[in-house]
């Protein structure tokens, strides 16, 4: 029983410790690498190109393509 | 006629105990719910037909060589295997089993050269166990595509959800006392490392359940990884009643301000920040978390997308395959028909609901020392569950407030938990061992 | 110049062998018929490459540590070897071998460990059949993938046609039936397990043949497995005119009805049945039927989708790379170019050609007692060799009456010839035990 | 030679017997199945709004797509 | 509050080596280059967070079992540890780790009990070498893997240029005697067997470098492959100043005449050649460009495209990852800050530059004796370094004239030189053991 | 230092001698092949029907396509 107290003890606090610590990490991390090596500008969308006319074509053709995929895999090659 | 007769003989329909039988209908049952009600089909699948596999009378799949030739041995080989084993002669068969359960290493391999040399070989099952799990590697691996798949971007734009994560292991803790305590009111019988490996249950993730029960306790492995798994694709149902009854109306509906954005070089140097962490405080967390860190380091470094692309689809998918048919290897009859199953169930269950009332609760404490309102229905992803628990969240704040969309917000405890989890486990390992566990 | 003497002398061109020469040539034909005759091409690349990789003279790539400390070891390794196998000392090549075959485990390990420390190291081919094919996985993992790739549908909408896929199998036992005769007549020394694996090559499903082989006879491994997938690619050859000869004009004219709906629901409790029935009465068929039905529950089930992806691609690839690598290890001279494997090449092809013949006539009594006709066309396709024996039925059917498509019809006792042989597999691996072969 | 008959005979049986289980089992699992579990109505089409329209232009852009899929696997990434 | 020092004692903070922070900053100095200067990242990030988790205080990921009975046992543990391998008693750690080098193998397997009964169990990473490396597999896959890659058209298009990947492997030579030369003058320690294996760096193959110092000098591997995959990076740095003082303008204006086509009859059938000279002459070099020609025909025949994209992706991929993880395990501090790296990192650039120089050089000897004048720029791409190398003599001919394209020129050499390092890797082998190293 | 000489010497002598005798063979067989197993006609391009008409609008294609697989690839399945 004393063994149950201390696992549950020393572990819930060893458990918050450490992710206090990680969030101090963390925290000093994401603050050094905004300073030093800021980002040249968090792209807008992966493909701006293609995204502006026809999204809903776009989603069509998207899962068409997925099907062909789909079906090309499992084809018995 | 005598080769029908040993065919007979040597058919399951005249060998079948009722527990094998029994344990044919759990796995057919385990197949319903993963097929039907899709409980975590990827896992429960394998398993399911992996524990048929392991009850199937007379085929010996989940046995290692010595214990075939226990069983299918003729008085000769049993002689040799109880001298093997270091006692006088064969007595009983559970004095033969006891011998070897408790033999050092060098007296298992007489007895393995024993069996080989009577023709006995390991079962097809026994095998992937000893490959998949016992040398650690299946989990590892999964966890490392796990890893591959995670986005710690929420979580790195709010680092106080961690808090969640961390107090939803409070559900690991209280199990471990709850097992300890049944041990100590005589109601089972748990050792401390059952116990830890029971609690485990309450982190919600199978990889670190499978791998901590491995080490701990081996004998419980399957009825562990069923509880595991099976109550993790109970979260819709487990988790919203408690979260209603901790919260008030007012409380859920609580909007929170949209994530900052998180620059590429965060999340490259995130993974390297927790392994080194680890690496300086918790040695016995390095293998999960260590794996883990490297399939998240693979994603996001952007440099080795084939690998990643493999990690996340071809070998953590042959992985599931194998770790599922081990797993099932461990839920053969003799094994899993015992009290301590029950026992396990109920605890599991337990550790889920208390896991997801201390992520909430902890969610409210932060409201009350911080001025960034969290909304508290967040704070029972923090059990991981990925991504059930994040969308439990989203869909009560949903209903609170239509507007409400918590979905990103509730994934960064839900990441949270799982690197909680990793964390509470190799605290146990650690503990465990100093115990003499 | 001692250097240049000794390279010379470790060189292939100074030690090659007539036998190995020849089997060099016998696999560049395989491969020749592999890659412009598409014969079984999947399997007979890799297979041709091993064999010309095992019989290069002194790279030893397919011997274990202990057969090359024989062949490659000074004096004094080759006393240590004979005292670890319990000889008085070393007498001669031959009677050190035949105390390694019947070594027990223990001296076989003693002898290893002299390897070892003599420096010797176990073959890359050795390693990979040791691996893939005496642990059993590699069969085991292709059949689950052939599961995947399996459509049942044909069958269960015509059950019957599994009566076609067990009639099929006469060639297997037929065959078993005329290797014991030559042991009988002294043309041959086949031994009961020896006849017994040579019978699968009639199964015509070479995961099958090698999954028995390698627990029966694994030293007849590599004529058995060359054999099987040799005359699968031959079936167009061989079925045609026996079919011709065994069916009238009229009877290859027989339109048959169109196949039922199959619902999903039958679709994936079918394997399940099948599994049930196995583990009820056929154990030693568990590990092969087992793992097939579990490839075909995962393909049916809908669930687990990127799991049956996996088995029919990634998995089954790298499994077949390896497979094919280790039977081509086999392939080594000294172990292929004897008497046995000319007897085996002429049982396989009387084995391919009963079970057609047995396939044929099933249909022709099925349509005997029932109103429903089936084309006895279709009957041939039994002894599996999926899916080309199913077209040569289609081929045949379309030349007697152009309107007559029966592909689908003979996928059903195609499919069936797959359960069929792996069910005669698991007879015979269990009757040859009783026998203690 | 005893053993060999043996074989062949019992073996035959059992195949044939174990089949024939199969068969009935199979007939009745199918029965069952269709009476107790019915399938909603066998789908038509696995995509009928794709199917209607134009199904050579789609088996030609299927075309490309398997084989954009091959190029795309075979690149030496 | 005992178990809080438990956990302190155990921790890593507590037990790190000043050489294990040491190598933690080095590791992550190879990520960083990996990942942001784009250095052989798909090697270097898995070696370099492999490198990470092996020098993890406490967590003995990269150790056997014994070892870590060794490091953490009691005294009974090191008492029959030391009788195991044959020791009156437990002297030094020091005389243990001598007599577990040289323990033959019975004893070590007794060892590995002890250890086994003591609780040890091998470490995460130790295992993944064990498989990967110390198997010889996973070089031998991967070397698979870039066979299914190679293009040798250009090759065969003008089979003179295989001169220039002989001649640059002179740069392996020059290095093996330049190590045996420093071992003579006393400034290093390197035995024939390491000088031949750090020699292969010049080679400038990963798989080729990592396989054969796990036959020959395994404690070196970690140095070894870190040089080799390194300078394989900085081979756009390092080549372009030799190239240029090695060559004039004008020669370095020459455009070469466009390449023939090469029918797919001869590209199926080049490996079967490379693989029959292979058989004849090299019989250690067998597995290496066993293997290598068997990736190749998979590519070339056109009928197991299957096997062949499979062997380019998923298993080349799996088998990255794990054989980088365990090349990482073998930067342990206490293995690899040892003089003999900086020594390993002199010769290994020196070898590259000395085999740039040879190729071109002998590129330049070519044109002397042949009236079709080769570039002498391409010489340098027999080191191999594909396609790299290949890119930097395009790059090079472009700016002495515009309109010289040579990539497919050099790409001749530069699959020359993959064949040309394995070639020189079977001599090595072959010598080194006659030589009994 | 020897041993070193001998490994230098010897070994390069024998890769060059290994490379001549490939040469020599590959040479061989390149004209064995061509003369007695001519190809039919080295194929123009592998897919001439597509590649006439709209090579570029082909090329957008072929890029949606790669992304379309690329994203199919990497979604958390
Ligand atoms: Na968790
Ligand atoms: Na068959
Ligand atoms: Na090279």
């Amino acid at each position: 029983m004393q063994q149950g107290l201390d696992i549950t003890l020393f572990g819930m606090g060893i458990v918050f410790t450490f992710l206090l610590l990680l969030v101090i990490c963390t925290t000093v991390m994401s603050r050094v690498m905004t300073r030093f090596f800021p980002e040249a500008e968090p792209a807008a969308a992966p493909s701006p190109a293609s995204a502006g006319q026809s999204t809903v074509g776009n989603a069509r053709l998207r899962k068409i393509i997925e099907e062909a995929i789909k079906q090309h895999r499992n084809r018995p090659k | 006629m005598e080769n029908l007769a040993n065919l007979w003989l040597s058919s399951g329909a005249n060998q079948m105990t009722i527990g094998q039988f029994s344990m044919m209908v759990v796995c057919l049952g385990l197949l319903f719910l993963a097929i039907r009600k899709n409980f975590e089909p990827l896992l429960l699948v394998p398993i399911g037909f992996g524990g048929i596999l392991a009850n199937i009378p007379g085929a010996n799949l989940a046995l290692p060589a010595v214990e075939a030739a226990m069983y299918s041995g003729d008085a000769g080989v049993l002689a040799q295997l109880s001298q093997a084993l270091g006692l006088a002669g064969f007595e009983s068969m559970e004095s033969l089993k006891v011998a070897l359960e408790n033999a050092p290493a060098a007296a298992a391999e007489r007895a393995a050269q024993v069996a080989a040399d009577a023709g006995f070989s390991n079962g097809m099952l026994y095998n992937f166990y000893n490959v998949a799990i016992a040398s650690g590697v299946a989990p590892l691996v999964i966890f490392m595509g796990v890893g591959a798949m995670t986005d710690f971007g929420p979580l790195l734009a709010n680092p106080r959800t961690l808090f969640l994560g961390a107090a939803a292991q409070f559900g690991i803790f209280a199990t471990v006392l709850g097992a300890v305590g049944m041990s100590a009111m005589g109601i089972m019988d748990f050792s401390i490392a059952d116990a830890a490996a029971i609690g485990i249950i309450g982190g919600a993730d199978g990889p670190t359940a499978i791998y901590v029960s491995s080490l701990l306790a081996p004998d419980l492995l399957g009825a562990i990884a069923v509880a595991a798994y099976s109550y993790m694709a109970l979260v819709p149902l487990i988790q919203p009643p408690i979260m209603r009854a901790l919260t008030t109306e007012q409380e859920r509906r609580i909007e929170m301000v949209q994530l900052r954005h998180v620059s590429k070089s965060e999340k490259i140097v995130f993974p390297l920040v927790l392994l080194i962490l680890v690496a300086l405080f918790l040695p016995d967390a390095a293998p999960l978390l260590g794996m883990f860190c490297f399939g998240n380091l693979m994603r996001e470094c952007g440099v080795v997308s084939r690998l990643s692309d493999t990690a996340q689809n071809a070998l953590i998918n042959i992985t599931t395959i194998f770790l599922g048919l081990s797993v099932g290897s461990k839920l053969a009859a003799d094994k899993f028909l015992d009290p301590k199953t029950l026992g396990i169930l109920a605890l599991g269950i337990v550790a889920f609901a208390i896991g997801t009332a201390a992520g909430v609760l902890m969610a409210k404490l932060l409201n009350m020392v911080s001025k960034n309102k969290v909304n508290p229905l967040i704070g029972s992803a923090g059990v991981s569950a990925v991504p059930m628990a994040a969308r439990v969240s989203n869909k009560l704040g949903l209903e609170a407030n239509p507007h409400n969309f918590l979905l990103m917000h509730a994934m960064g405890p839900n990441v949270a938990g799982v690197i909680g989890s990793a964390v509470a486990a190799g605290v146990m390992i650690t503990m465990v061992r100093a115990m003499g566990g």
